[in-house]
């Protein structure tokens, strides 16, 4: 029982899928390790592997995907890959909370959200059921809902900002303390994003989580994380302080990267897109480095070794011009 | 002329051996639980014979129309001159409540009878064999005079195939004065068609009129019906109850003959009545536990009727041609292998009734055995013409024989189709087309639609009735009142179109009028005619007469016995269930 | 090159027998955007963006107000001549995926409005097929391997292309980009607003971006408008660089202080206005649409609406009583 | 700018034009079900196009032969006439198939039309035209036709088929026109409107090879159906009949030939019953293929 | 007025439209019908032995019952009579009205198609849910494929099989008839048991033929409900296993109320095979009845209660829908 923040250390976690072509890895040998009390923040694009690594800490990867090596140990609870059955599905809900990637659509469509949270109490043995409405209630206040109005209603009646707060609240409802938010913002208007990620903090805060937070959005990563983590392909390229890291990225991706956000102030000629195109679970390459067809630092050992992550100082870099930069 | 048989009371103790009787009413398909224990309904929950009964069960004697076998009435006496009979009522009827059976139920009866339209009890003016009086003579005895204006030699069989009905129960339905109503109706003139219209107006009411409950003179009284079954069970009030065998009788519901080959294949049904079918499955009725096919005589045959409006059929040459080509015996085995036997040739009449009427014409007629030279010979009469092995219309155009019957007449429709590859065979093109359902045909027949068609023919005993098929309404000829007149192919129902006047032997006679004095002709006037209209139906052929029907019979041995095979019993009228007759007269036996 | 006046739209919800219920998606929107020039439609969803550019497009009708082309009202036009007129301006979709037919090949995709084209023109069939080329080199697509593929087989980034492609082969005088890179990888998004910027360019084709995200739009050119609409009614429009530097009405105060502050790369301006909690759910249309949201909300706010216009000290058009410019901007962190 | 200019080259393995059939054929590889489904098919229509012209105008009876059972002579027996059944089934074919591709035809053209115009125009004429196929859909078909035997013979497969046709065009209009109203949302065709392409090539090219599965299985669902009517009205014997079909075939083995009661008769029964099962299922098995075939992403997968 | 009373005011009022306008249908229809019943009476009558005459008069005032009078007076007749609920009387069962012969034979056809129904309902839905879940292993390929099969086969193939196997090659249940008459009708064990059997082969057909069509929509509902995120996140919230099966079930069965009212409708029209080949008197039996012997008002009445049927079906299962899915409940009440 973690009363406490939680640290999570994942340890070379490579997740794949079946298709067509054969098990291909949708995360490959990712390290990692989630400092209690701290928000990390995972960024990369559209089927880099976030969603299957957040999958991954709660070992509900579904099929046709499998974790195929690593672990991941959770103070409290220890190697989750390890669990199954009922030990697993209590681990989930009470002790890790999972916001949905799309949370406007983890409701169940026929029920109201007062009624799912009475399931979710049954599921996990609360015998307090007033208790818990009266939990929900005031974290629903907290996030600037009327809850009473919001456990009355279906899902359909409430808007994308509102369902996202709903769904934060039920990872929170029964006290977990290590919670994933897979794109908690993404569909949702600039306004509330801005609202969302602001509770996000806020309740991290209040509630002395240990907090990760998927997204696609540098901006959103830079508004509440401690550490950001980049992912590409698959792998995990860059990691460190989110300041650090925005503040002068190391890795030709993360470069790159952050150079093609639009901004709102500043040059814009300084800003240019990234050519080539994100590789899809066919595509990355089977071995050497999974960037190097759309990096300007290629070298001929970029071809055939896959780039070990090496820690530089507050950073964890996987790239062989960094490493040997650094080496010089 | 003569009269019933023997009441069997006294029979012998064996009866009332209780059990179920399991049968089935082959006239009528479908049960209705709703509908009345009412005879006069066509859908009624009366069983002729078992709970419904009549002053007498006709039979169908080959020439005499008259003879039946005693139901209510005891026995009977028809005048000579058949201008009236005087019936003898059981002297032990009573009805299932109790109350005895009355000479004024049957009186009440016959006026029932009238707003029905019946044989003997017509309203129609002029009707032939219809009655003119009917007098209770005492509470057992009733005298019926027949109007003799314009006789019939079967005015006794109308009379006698009445139903009885209970005046205790449906004195309701006759007004009070009915008979006063009826004499007006004989009249002539505004007030008699008023008086007409008020008794078919009584019509619909009996028709449709539903007692409580049943109150049965027979055997049996119903007990229950759902949409499947029914079930009667024994009235200890009728007058032989201690000869009745069975103490309940189920009725079996059917849609399609092919139901009743179910029954019959499973050894369900104690009694069946006649049911066309096939080969096999006759086989395998026949081969079930305790089955029997008992056989008698039925005054039916089928023929092939043609059109003759229509080319080339107008031509006799090519009718004799066609009935040169087809092996009436190979379509009887295909066909109706049990239930008919080959016509020997073209009569109108059944070859066995044709046997008592006219045994010395008979040998003179052409056979039409299966001779393809004759046949050829015929047709190049007609003019048609053979082209490739193909005979052609005399212009040359393509000849096709086409043949229509309702589907579901499972026997016609394998006879036609039997024909058409005789025929085909023989080089003349042949179709068989169905006609979704009986009534449809009817009317297609009627309005000339058809090239050919099957037509049932020789419905006796009344010689009347049995060429009125090949010469009455059908060909031409209406019989109204006594006078008989002719119209044009095409209208008044005319479809055969077939001409007014046949030489006949050299000499032209009038085949319509012929038949219109068989109407009223006694056995012996009428045997001349027959022979004449025999030859006319020969020589002409307006059909080909193809099988003449049996009357096969199922019953099974497994549950009960008796069954009769005198041929004499075995006549049994249609419109009956036999089995209950023979049930009533105490010859069914239980077996132990 | 189009200009619009007053453009009122009301959808009528029907459905129901009984109860009929209308949504004003605009309420009488002035826009102009001139030849060549650019122009951003920015405000939260639902305020009527793509309403407005389904009707420059001539997508959508409109209820009220008039829309010039050129120098040609579209009200003395019969609604079923306007197309020619509507076909000079192209939309380009959200969705790259649904915009292709996934039932057709690229080349195909191209050659029908090519051949209709070729048809009015008299043009030869070399010429369409030279032409289609021309078209996918424009945003940046090899034709060789580009043309016979189905879109399936082709990449969100380089869809978007081929839907600009598209809207190329008319030869359109101006593209209506509705949130042309929201579904469109981060690292891809650049390329097709630098896309879009480099076809203002180079052919002089105007461009107006519709979406909610202010920086994206800086992108498209920095010579252009900037319109902020607020349910249907445009609450400021200026030059993009100045309304985001000095966004006077409120709402658009919070729009922009709604933006994640880089941190790392830039620091928060000095006032942040807080960012607003929640929609206005009420269907109010009494005074200005804004008022039950705004933070500095004054007497006149409830019981008038006030009308974009051009005020003493402030150099972009406003719909507010009291416009103040209050600092939300992030700075980069070079400037600090 | 230039970076963002260089051509974008896909991958060059599959630049080549992908041919629709080879598509089809992989689709149609993929699993050998539906190969079988395309093999009963195709072999029914072979049955019905040439069966008939390889036996005699008048199947030759045999009086002395009569319902038979199953030999090696006749492979499913007799019929009550000494016809040999398997040649009676071939030659039916042709009637039912001929009826099955009229109703297919009407169907889909009918039903095509009416959905597109219901889902393109909206509107009054919309709700008016589904109205007219609700009540189409509402009222069960086969009482309708009973209802409708007894006035109208439908005397020939042609007429038959327009029957069926007219009844059975609901279901597409329905498919059609939900497909037509879902693409209308999709950007092609607002981009098509933009371009300004003719109305003719929105629909022929743009619309209706995309629904072009949904109205295939829909008119599949279609022919099947009208197969059964057909087949069931004859049996019930309802129709009158000139010729010989599957339908009047198992009227008259039920309640001509007792085909349920004598074993001698079965094979009389069975063999339309087999050859109604088998098109179902080819058909089943080609619809669960039509998906795919239709859908260039799923064919090439 | 509640979002329920108001659609129900509009089916009905749309469903009284359409038997208007379907008894209109039939009304023409049938009196167009050729053939003659009166005929054909006759026929039989004199083949019977009656004299020609005695048959003539007999017809006559057997149909007396045939409406006359110009065709429209007939026409308003027949629909005025039909908003008294009277659907004239039968010919072929004189002074019968059609509605009682209608409503008798109603429970013959109503009873075994819900029983049916339900009965293939529920085990479609089950192994539908089954099929979904093993949707790509052997098992799930094979019942998708023999439920796509039954779905396919015509109702009176799998009638005339199953009378083949269970009556004929081996008799072990009543093919025909509805109960045995021998047993007092009312609440006791015979005659239930008789009723029972009897229904067994009718309500097995009814079963298996809809049965092919729940399994195939209950397994794609079920695939697209598991594909949809709420119950990944379900799962992801540790809600217990049983909790998520309701949620899957509850929301992949709510699309096939729909299908309900088609399948009711397809069942009640395909009662005319089931009942012909088992000789069940309910409508359907009573429509080919009603044609054969050109018993018009029975006919039409017939169709007419079978699409009234079906109209029912519609509604019940349209109001289902409204009921459970709170989805359509509000999005009609909004404002
Ligand atoms: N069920 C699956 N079967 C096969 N491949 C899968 C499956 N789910 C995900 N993948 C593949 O795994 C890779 C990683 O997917 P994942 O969902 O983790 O990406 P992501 O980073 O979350 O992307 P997004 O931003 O789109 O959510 C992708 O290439 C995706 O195509
Ligand atoms: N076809 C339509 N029928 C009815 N209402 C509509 C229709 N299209 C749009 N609306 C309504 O009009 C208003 C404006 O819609 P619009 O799509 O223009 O918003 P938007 O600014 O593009 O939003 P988003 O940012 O979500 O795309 C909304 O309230 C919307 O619900
Ligand atoms: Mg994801
Ligand atoms: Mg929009």
């Amino acid at each position: 029982m973690a009363e406490q923040a939680p640290g999570v250390r994942i340890d070379g976690l490579t997740v794949v899928y079946k298709t067509p072509a054969g098990e291909l890895p949708a995360v490959r040998d990712v390290t990692l390790t989630l400092e209690p009390g701290t928000i990390t923040g995972i960024v990369g694009e559209s089927g880099s592997g976030k969603s299957t690594l957040a999958l991954s800490l709660l070992n509900a990867v579904q099929p046709p995907g499998r974790i195929a090596a690593g672990s991941v140990e959770i103070d409290g609870l220890g190697d989750v890959t390890g669990f199954a059955g009922e030990e697993l599905r209590k681990a989930r809900g009470r002790h890790i909370g999972y916001v949905f990637q799309a949370a406007q659509n983890s409701l169940n469509p026929l029920k109201t959200v007062g009624k799912q949270l009475l399931d979710l109490g049954r599921s996990h043995g609360v015998e307090d059921l007033r208790g818990l409405v009266r939990e929900a209630k005031e974290l629903l206040g907290r996030m600037g809902l009327d809850g009473a109005r919001v456990l009355d209603s279906h899902q359909h009646e409430l808007s994308g900002g509102m369902r996202q707060r709903v769904g934060i609240m039920l990872a929170l409802v029964l006290n977990a303390h290590l919670v994933v938010l897979d794109e908690p913002t993404t569909a949702l208007d600039m306004i509330t994003q801005a609202n969302i990620l602001k509770i996000v903090r806020e309740v991290h805060a209040e509630r002395g989580l240990t907090t990760l937070v998927i997204t696609h959005d540098i901006g959103v990563v830079a508004e509440v994380a401690d550490r950001l983590v980049v992912m590409y392909g698959g792998r995990l390229v860059e990691q460190g302080p989110t300041r650090e890291v925005l503040g002068s990225p190391t890795h030709p991706y993360t470069k790159g990267l952050i150079r093609a956000i639009p901004r709102l102030v500043g040059d814009i000629a300084e800003a240019q897109a990234l050519p080539g195109r994100p590789p899809t679970l066919a595509t990355v390459p089977k071995e050497g480095c999974v960037f190097r067809e759309r990096c300007a630092l290629r070298m001929d050992v970029c071809d055939t070794v896959d780039p070990q992550a090496v820690a530089h100082g507050s950073r964890v870099v996987a790239c062989h011009a960094v490493t040997v930069k650094e080496h010089a | 002329a003569c009269s019933g048989g023997t009441n069997n009371k006294s029979g012998a103790s064996s009866g009332g051996g209780g059990g179920l009787f399991t049968t089935i009413d082959v006239n009528r398909p479908g049960l209705e639980a709703t509908a009345p224990a009412n005879p006069y309904n066509p859908k009624g929950n009366s069983f002729p014979g078992y709970t419904a009964m009549k002053l007498g069960w006709v039979k169908n004697h080959l020439t005499d129309p008259n003879q039946a076998l005693p139901g209510i009435a005891e026995s009977w006496e028809i005048a000579p001159d058949n201008s009236a009979i005087t019936l003898k009522l059981q002297p032990n009827a009573k009805w299932s409540d109790g109350k005895p059976v009355t000479a004024e139920d049957v009186k009440m009866s016959i006026g029932i009878a009238y707003t029905q339209g019946s044989t003997a009890f017509s309203i129609t003016p002029g009707a032939a064999g219809a009655a003119a009086d009917v007098t209770v003579v005492d509470e057992h005895t009733l005298k019926i005079t027949q109007d003799m204006a314009n006789p019939s030699p079967k005015f006794a069989r109308g009379v006698l195939d009445t139903f009885v009905l209970p005046a205790h129960v449906w004195g309701s339905v006759l007004p009070a004065d009915f008979w006063d109503q009826l004499k007006a109706s004989r009249a002539e003139g505004a007030d008699a068609d008023k008086a007409r219209e008020t008794i078919t107006g009584l019509g619909e009411k009996v028709l449709t009129f539903a007692p409580p409950k049943d109150t049965s003179a027979g055997p049996f009284v119903l007990e229950r019906v759902n949409p499947s079954e029914a079930l009667l069970v024994k009235n200890k009030y009728f007058y032989n109850a201690a000869n009745v065998a069975p103490a309940q009788v189920k009725f079996l519901n059917y849609t399609g003959n092919e139901q009743i080959w179910n029954y019959l294949t499973a050894g369900k049904l104690d009694h069946a009545g006649f049911t066309a079918a096939p080969t096999d499955v006759m086989n395998r009725i026949k081969a079930a536990a305790g089955n029997e096919v008992i056989k008698g005589y039925s005054p039916v045959a089928v023929s092939l009727a043609f059109n003759q409006a229509k080319k080339p059929y107008d031509n006799v040459h090519v009718r004799r041609g066609l009935a040169y080509l087809i092996n009436r015996e190979e379509v009887t085995k295909v066909a109706s292998p049990e239930g008919g036997t080959a016509a020997v040739t073209t009569t109108g009449i059944h070859q066995k009734a044709a046997q008592a009427w006219i045994p010395d014409t008979l040998p003179k007629l052409d056979p039409y055995a299966t001779d393809a030279a004759k046949a050829e010979a015929e047709f190049k009469e007609a003019g048609l013409t053979k082209k490739d092995g193909k005979w052609t219309l005399a212009d040359g155009s393509a000849w096709k024989v086409s043949m229509h019957a309702p589907a579901g007449f499972s026997d016609w429709l394998s006879a036609q189709e039997n024909i058409k590859s005789q025929l085909i065979k023989a080089g003349v093109d042949a179709e068989v087309v169905t006609t979704a359902d009986y009534p449809l045909y009817l009317e297609e027949l009627a309005a000339g639609k058809y090239d050919a068609g099957f037509w049932l023919m020789a419905l006796g005993p009344a010689p009347y009735d049995i060429y009125q098929r090949l010469y009455g309404a059908s060909n031409g000829w209406t019989n109204v009142a006594g006078k008989v007149k002719h119209s044009e192919p095409g209208k008044a129902g005319n479809w055969m179109g077939g001409p007014e006047k046949i030489e006949v032997d050299g000499a032209k006679i009038n085949p319509g009028e012929l038949t219109g004095k068989l109407n009223s002709a006694t056995e012996e006037e009428a045997k001349p005619i027959m022979a004449q209209l025999a030859k006319a139906a020969n020589q002409d052929l307006p059909v080909i007469q193809l099988w003449d029907y049996v009357n096969t019979q199922f019953v099974n041995n497994s549950r009960f016995t008796g069954w009769p095979h005198d041929d004499e019993i075995l006549r049994m009228g249609t419109g009956v269930l036999p089995s209950g007759v023979w049930i009533q007269l105490g010859m069914i036996k239980a077996k132990s | 090159m189009i200009t619009g006046t007053g453009i009122v739209k009301t959808y009528k919800q029907r459905g129901n027998v009984l109860a009929g219920r209308e949504v004003r998606a605009l309420r009488g929107v002035d826009f102009a955007i001139p030849k060549g020039g650019a122009a951003s439609f920015i405000g939260e969803s639902g305020c009527g963006k793509t309403t407005l550019g389904r009707i420059i497009a001539g997508l959508e009708t409109y209820d009220e107000g008039e829309i010039v082309i050129g120098d040609v009202p579209m009200s003395g036009i019969k609604l079923k001549k306007r197309q020619p007129y509507f076909r000079k301006i192209q939309m380009i979709h959200q969705d790259p995926y649904s915009a292709l037919n996934p039932t057709r090949t690229i080349h195909q995709t191209l050659y029908a409005p090519l051949s209709l084209r070729a048809g009015q023109t008299g043009r030869s069939k070399e010429w369409i097929e030279e032409r289609a080329a021309e078209v996918l080199s424009m945003v940046g697509l090899d034709p060789g391997s580009v043309l016979g593929r189905y879109p399936h087989q082709l990449s969100g980034g380089m869809r978007q292309r081929v839907v600009i492609a598209r809207a190329l082969t008319v030869d359109p005088e101006m593209l209506v980009a509705d949130e042309a890179v929201s579904m469109i990888d981060v690292s891809l998004r650049l390329g097709i607003l630098a896309l879009l910027k480099d076809l203002r360019e180079r052919l002089g084709v105007s461009v107006l971006f519709i979406t909610h995200d202010v920086a994206t739009a800086r992108y498209i050119g920095d010579d252009g408008e900037l319109y902020v609409i607020y349910r249907g009614q445009v609450v400021e429009r200026g030059p993009v660089d100045t309304v985001i530097a000095d966004p006077v009405h409120p709402y658009t105060q919070s729009l922009l202080s709604a933006i994640p502050v880089l941190h790392g790369l830039e620091e928060p301006g000095e006032q942040p206005v807080t960012p607003l909690e929640s929609l206005d759910e009420s269907k109010s249309d009494e005074g200005c649409l804004f008022a039950r949201r705004c933070p500095f909300r004054g007497e006149r706010c409830t019981g008038e609406r006030p009308l974009l216009q051009l005020t003493e000290g402030v150099p972009q058009e406003h719909a507010c009583f009291y416009p103040e410019r209050r600092n939300v901007i992030a700075r980069p962190m070079s400037e600090v | 700018m230039s970076a963002t200019l260089i051509p974008e080259a896909a991958p060059a393995a599959s630049a080549m034009r992908r041919n629709f059939w080879n598509g089809v054929w992989r689709v149609m590889k993929r699993k050998p079900s539906r190969m079988a489904g395309v093999v009963i098919i195709a072999g029914f229509i072979v049955m019905a196009v040439v069966g008939p012209l390889l036996l005699p105008e008048h199947l030759p009876g045999n009086a002395s032969a009569i319902t038979q059972p199953p030999s090696w002579d006749h492979w499913f027996g007799t019929d009550p006439q000494g016809r040999d059944v398997t040649a009676l089934v071939i030659k039916g074919s042709r009637y039912v198939l001929l009826t099955a591709l009229v109703t297919a035809i009407i169907t889909v053209v009918a039903g095509t039309a009416i959905g597109l115009f219901s889902g393109f125009k909206r509107g009054r004429w919309d709700t008016v035209l589904m109205r007219l196929t609700d009540m189409k859909l509402t009222i069960p078909g086969l009482p309708l036709l009973l209802v409708l035997a007894t006035v109208w013979k439908f005397g020939n497969p042609i007429q038959m088929g327009l029957v069926l046709g007219l009844l059975g065009w609901g279901g597409v209009a329905r498919a059609v026109r939900s497909q037509t109203l879902s693409l209308r949302e999709r950007g092609f065709i607002e981009a098509a409107r933009g371009l300004g392409l003719s109305t003719t090539h929105i629909i022929g090219r743009e619309l209706l090879p995309s629904m072009a599965p949904y109205i295939a299985m829909n008119m599949l669902i279609a022919v099947t159906g009208a197969v059964y009517s057909q087949v069931g009205l004859f049996f019930l014997g309802v129709l009158p009949y000139e010729s010989d079909n599957w339908g009047v075939m198992l009227n008259l083995a039920v309640f001509q030939a007792g085909a349920m009661i004598t074993p001698n008769a079965l094979g009389y029964l069975l063999a339309p019953l087999l050859a109604i099962l088998l098109l179902t299922l080819g058909i089943v098995l080609v619809v669960d293929a039509m998906d795919e075939i239709f859908n260039p992403r799923l064919r090439e997968e | 007025m509640t979002l329920i009373t108001r659609r129900l005011a509009g089916h009905l009022a749309r469903g009284f439209v359409m038997i208007l306008v379907v008894a209109t249908i039939s009304f023409f229809i049938i009196n167009n019908i050729p053939g003659d019943p009166m005929a054909a009476r006759y026929e039989k009558l004199v083949e019977q032995g009656m004299s020609p005459e005695a048959a003539a008069q007999s017809v006559k005032v057997l149909y007396g019952f045939l409406p006359d009078g110009t065709l429209w007076q007939q026409y308003t007749d027949y629909m005025t009579g039909l908003l008294h609920l009277d659907l004239g009387m039968s010919v072929s069962r004189p002074g019968t009205p059609v509605l009682d012969v209608l409503t008798d034979a109603a429970k013959w056809t109503v009873l075994p198609v819900l029983a049916g129904t339900l009965l293939s309902f529920l085990v479609g839905i089950i192994l539908g849910v089954y099929a979904a879940i093993k949707r790509t292993g052997k098992l799930g390929d094979a019942l998708a494929i023999s439920g796509s099969l039954l779905h396919g086969i015509p109702q009176y193939v799998l009638a005339m099989l199953l009378v083949v196997i269970f009556a004929t090659l081996i008799p072990i249940l009543p093919a025909d008839g509805t109960v045995d008459i021998l047993f007092e009708p009312g609440f006791n064990a015979g005659y239930i048991g008789s009723l029972a059997e009897h229904a067994v082969l009718p309500v097995v057909t009814y079963a298996l033929s809809a049965y092919g069509g729940w399994i195939l929509a209950m397994k794609s509902s079920v695939v697209t409900v598991l594909g949809d995120d709420f119950i990944l996140a379900a799962e992801l919230r540790g809600m217990k296993r049983s909790i998520v099966f309701r949620y899957i079930a509850r929301n992949a069965i709510l699309p096939l109320f729909t299908m309900l009212a088609l399948s009711l409708g397809l069942l009640l029209g395909g009662a005319v095979f089931i009942e012909k080949i088992f000789n069940y008197p309910g409508l359907g039996w009573l429509l080919i009845s009603g044609v054969q012997d050109r018993d018009y008002g029975l006919m039409g009445g017939a169709f007419l209660l079978i699409t009234v049927g079906t109209i029912i079906a519609n509604i019940v299962a349209d109001l289902f829908y409204t009921v459970i899915d709170p989805r359509v409940r509000s999005g009609e009440e909004g404002s």
